[in-house]
């Protein structure tokens, strides 16, 4: 097996070799080399997540027409460990009346839900963490740690704001993760697997961003929902409630939360480039291009694909405004969870009848299907907003003395 | 023992323990000199009013309530997903009747309005 | 499944010994999971390929989820009119 | 003592002494997150005990759901600031009692039977078993009908609980 075209596994046998040949016991080689493996891919992650700050200063700054950070070395590389070291010199102050255990327990939960992301995520054919069957749910299940982290944190900082910020984050994470969780079952439907590389695969003809365009859409509103990013992060909106339940929290402990929001936004870049968008598959031209098979040169097409996902969450951030907390809800109950399901039924359907049919037409049954749903939606829309403005108009015309009824 | 179970559960270990790697250095290498002053919880300057745990609107509750409801229905939504294509057509449809039921329930709470945030 | 049964008993201590409502309920929860780890256990030393156990395992999970909402609904709007959640004081019927 | 047992001893400890402090602590928030601590060891037993969908599926209902419910249910109800005085109620030693009694009679019970051996496990058949989930749990022969109870259900808990959660509200 060359090294070339399928290097993990490669290394993987020479160390397993090399430790079988010690006398160790099978199992216990495996978990060594399982060890390492982790090791490295958390590295990586970690790398990548100093890369993303840099990343976010400088894309950032060129949104609003500003030079990002340049001070430090060459474009401002340096820039991200000045921040690093920073973080790390500066005093913990744990609030009084603080509740020790959580407080501390929840910056590395809240670290340890995004790096558990990670074990998933497919970077090529051959480079991935584990193949789990249920690899979908435990995208799920790691935004529900998300959750959790954020409770504690609000809770245990002894802080009025700090615990109505983490409410008001809870309940929009909560609400969201609803439709997240329903356009998931899109690519699990069309796939037929759950598994990400299965995904992938099955990606190879078509990919699913045609098939299902609306759901990559919902896919990707309530992923920057979900991560508290703008237009949605009233959390840490400065005019609102400070800083959300990141008031307390000073020094490495906030570092962890922001570190780990940023490699959140990046991995949930890399979730809609795996679902919706082939994951590291080029549309197919695998077949004519064998060296693309290599899996070095297909994981930097996943990354590519992936640091376009997150160019996008990060473009989203710095163009829209904050949305108020009740629009936030009321559209995510009222708009987003009935639009998701109407989905997951016509794609159900869909896919069901055309199970036989060549791919194409498969694909361009689901587009036709979803540009209805699509254009029914905006017309649903357009009623509803008709309706509210004549009811505006009834009210406030003088003529009319009835107070404005709805929610004052 | 199931491999991928190991892999994760060796995952999470290690996700644990990197985070604690520099709370740990931090807390080695950061000045330590806790006075009330500075622990005082942050108000914006005005003197923290009562206790922390206050009480707040139902509102929340119902969130989280139809939050429980559909996410217990994606979850017994998956293993139907998965075996869409060896099932006749009834499947598909059982499958949509079970959401419509649910539907009904959201309906149901969008009608008496709890979905306001007041 | 002796696991299974002495969270069982766990939880039914923690259900008959616990002044607050809410914690009765956490009891309450306890003891189901204790019926999954049972049935999962069943399901996979008995007879893996008929799927009766684990289905009989969601369906649980479906009902513990709905009883623990209208178990802590019943609390709240208690606890809103009668302003206390200890177990020994909600004990009248009709107040 | 195969690597599965060693865990599965790990994982047991794990769920036996959080369940234990869920019962114990005073502070009614810390009671809910050891439960949180209990449902995760439960996911890892589900995980060794290879029914992977519901080890997932235990972590993100219960963790993800129950467990948030749990706390807004504890942040909803707290008239007395800090929770006070014993959490359990004057003579507790008599549930007490009748938890081991019962705990015996079981254990009892379940080394009686003839073919409990602690470790049994049969190799769980090829197949994939998720799918085969999928096909029993919509099969018209095989749970449709408790498949669609469980929504009527579901739905049911939802009126009933969003009725009784919020009054007689205008």
């Amino acid at each position: 097996m060359n090294f070339w075209n399928d290097p993990i596994n490669f290394i993987a046998d020479w160390l397993r070799g090399l430790l079988t040949s010690r006398g160790m016991t099978t199992g216990l080689s495996t978990v060594i080399l399982f060890f390492i493996g982790i090791v490295v891919l958390i590295i990586f992650a970690m790398m990548l997540d100093i890369f993303l700050v840099w990343v976010e200063r400088k894309v950032v700054a060129r949104f609003q027409d500003r030079l990002g950070p340049n001070r430090i070395g060459p474009f401002g590389l340096i820039q991200p460990f000045a921040d690093i070291i920073k973080l790390v010199i500066k005093e913990d102050i744990t609030p009084a009346g603080a509740d020790k255990l959580v407080y501390n327990m929840a910056p590395v939960l809240a670290m340890a839900s995004v790096i558990l992301l990670w074990a998933i995520l497919p970077l090529a054919s051959k480079i991935y963490g584990v193949d789990l069957n249920v690899a979908v749910l435990y995208l799920v299940a790691a935004g529900a740690l998300g959750t959790l982290s954020i409770i504690m944190a609000g809770w245990s900082s002894n802080n009025k704001y700090a615990l109505l910020g983490a409410f008001r984050m809870v309940a929009n994470m909560i609400s969201y993760e609803v439709p997240m969780v329903v356009t998931l079952l899109i690519p699990t439907i069309l796939a037929n697997t759950m598994s990400v590389k299965g995904i992938t695969d099955a990606q190879h003809s078509v990919w699913f961003v045609i098939l299902s365009p609306l759901g990559m859409m919902i896919f990707l509103i309530s992923a920057i929902a979900e991560l508290g990013r703008a237009p949605f992060d009233l959390n840490e909106a400065e005019s609102e409630i400070v800083a959300g339940f990141h008031i307390e929290y000073t020094g490495m402990k906030f570092g962890l939360f922001y570190a780990g929001e940023l490699l959140h936004a990046f991995t949930f870049g890399g979730f809609v480039a795996m679902l919706y968008f082939g994951g590291y598959g080029v549309f197919g031209l695998e077949k004519f291009l064998p060296f693309l098979q290599a899996p070095l040169v297909s994981a930097l097409i996943f990354l590519a694909k992936a640091m376009v996902g997150y160019w996008v969450i990060m473009w989203v951030k710095y163009s829209m405004p904050r949305i108020r907390i009740d629009h936030l809800l009321a559209f995510n109950w009222k708009f987003l969870t009935p639009l998701s399901l109407v989905v997951l039924c016509v794609t159900a359907i869909a896919s069901k009848l055309l199970s036989g049919s060549p791919t194409w037409l498969v694909a361009m049954v689901m587009f036709l299907a979803n540009v209805v749903i699509a254009w029914l939606t905006i017309e649903i829309l357009r009623g509803v907003g008709r309706r509210q403005r004549k009811v505006e108009e009834h009210l406030t015309s003088p003529s009319s003395p009835l107070v404005r009824h709805g929610s004052e | 023992m199931q491999n991928d179970w190991l892999y994760i559960g060796l995952f999470l270990v290690i996700g644990i323990i990197v985070p604690i790697v520099p709370l740990v250095f931090s807390a080695l290498v950061a000045p330590h000199k806790p006075n009330p002053i500075k622990q005082s919880t942050y108000e914006c300057g005005i003197e923290t009013v009562g206790e922390s745990w206050i009480q707040f609107k139902s509102q929340y509750y119902v969130f989280a309530l139809v939050f429980l409801v559909f996410d217990v229905e994606t979850v017994f939504l998956f293993p139907w997903a998965l075996s869409i294509n060896q099932l006749p057509i009834f499947a598909v449809l059982e499958g949509i009747l079970f959401i419509s039921i649910l539907v009904a329930g959201l309906v149901y709470t969008w009608r008496k309005g709890l979905l306001e945030w007041i | 499944m002796i696991l299974a049964a002495a969270l069982f008993c766990i939880g039914l201590f923690g259900v008959l010994s616990r002044k607050n409502a809410i914690a009765i309920l956490l009891g309450i929860e306890l003891m189901l999971n204790a019926v999954n780890i049972n049935l999962v256990a069943f399901w996979r030393y008995l007879d893996p390929s008929r799927m009766a156990g684990q289905v009989f395992a969601i369906i649980v999970f479906a009902t513990a989820a709905a009883e623990v909402a209208v178990g802590l609904a019943l609390i709240i709007s208690v606890y809103r009119r009668r302003s206390t959640i200890l177990a020994d004081e909600i004990d009248l019927m009709k107040w | 003592m195969t690597p599965d047992q060693i865990i599965f001893l790990i994982s047991a400890v794990l769920i036996l002494v959080s369940a234990l402090m869920v019962v114990i602590t005073h502070n009614l928030v810390h009671a809910a997150l050891w439960l949180v601590a209990a449902l995760f060891g439960v996911a890892v037993l589900f995980a060794i005990l290879n029914a992977s969908f519901l080890a997932v599926v235990q972590v993100v209902v219960y963790i993800g759901a129950i467990a948030v419910l749990f706390v807004f249910a504890v942040m909803l109800t707290r008239k007395e600031l800090r929770d006070r005085g014993t959490q359990t109620r004057a003579n507790w030693w008599i549930p007490a009692l009748l938890g081991v009694l019962i705990l015996a009679g079981l254990a009892y019970l379940i080394l009686g039977q003839p073919d409990v051996s602690r470790t049994a496990p049969a190799i769980p058949a090829g197949v994939d078993t998720l799918r085969a989930l999928g096909t029993a749990l919509v099969s018209p022969d095989g749970y449709a009908l408790p498949f669609e109870a469980a929504s009527v259900l579901l739905l049911a808990a939802l009126v009933g609980a969003v009725y009784v959660a919020v009054g007689r509200r205008s």
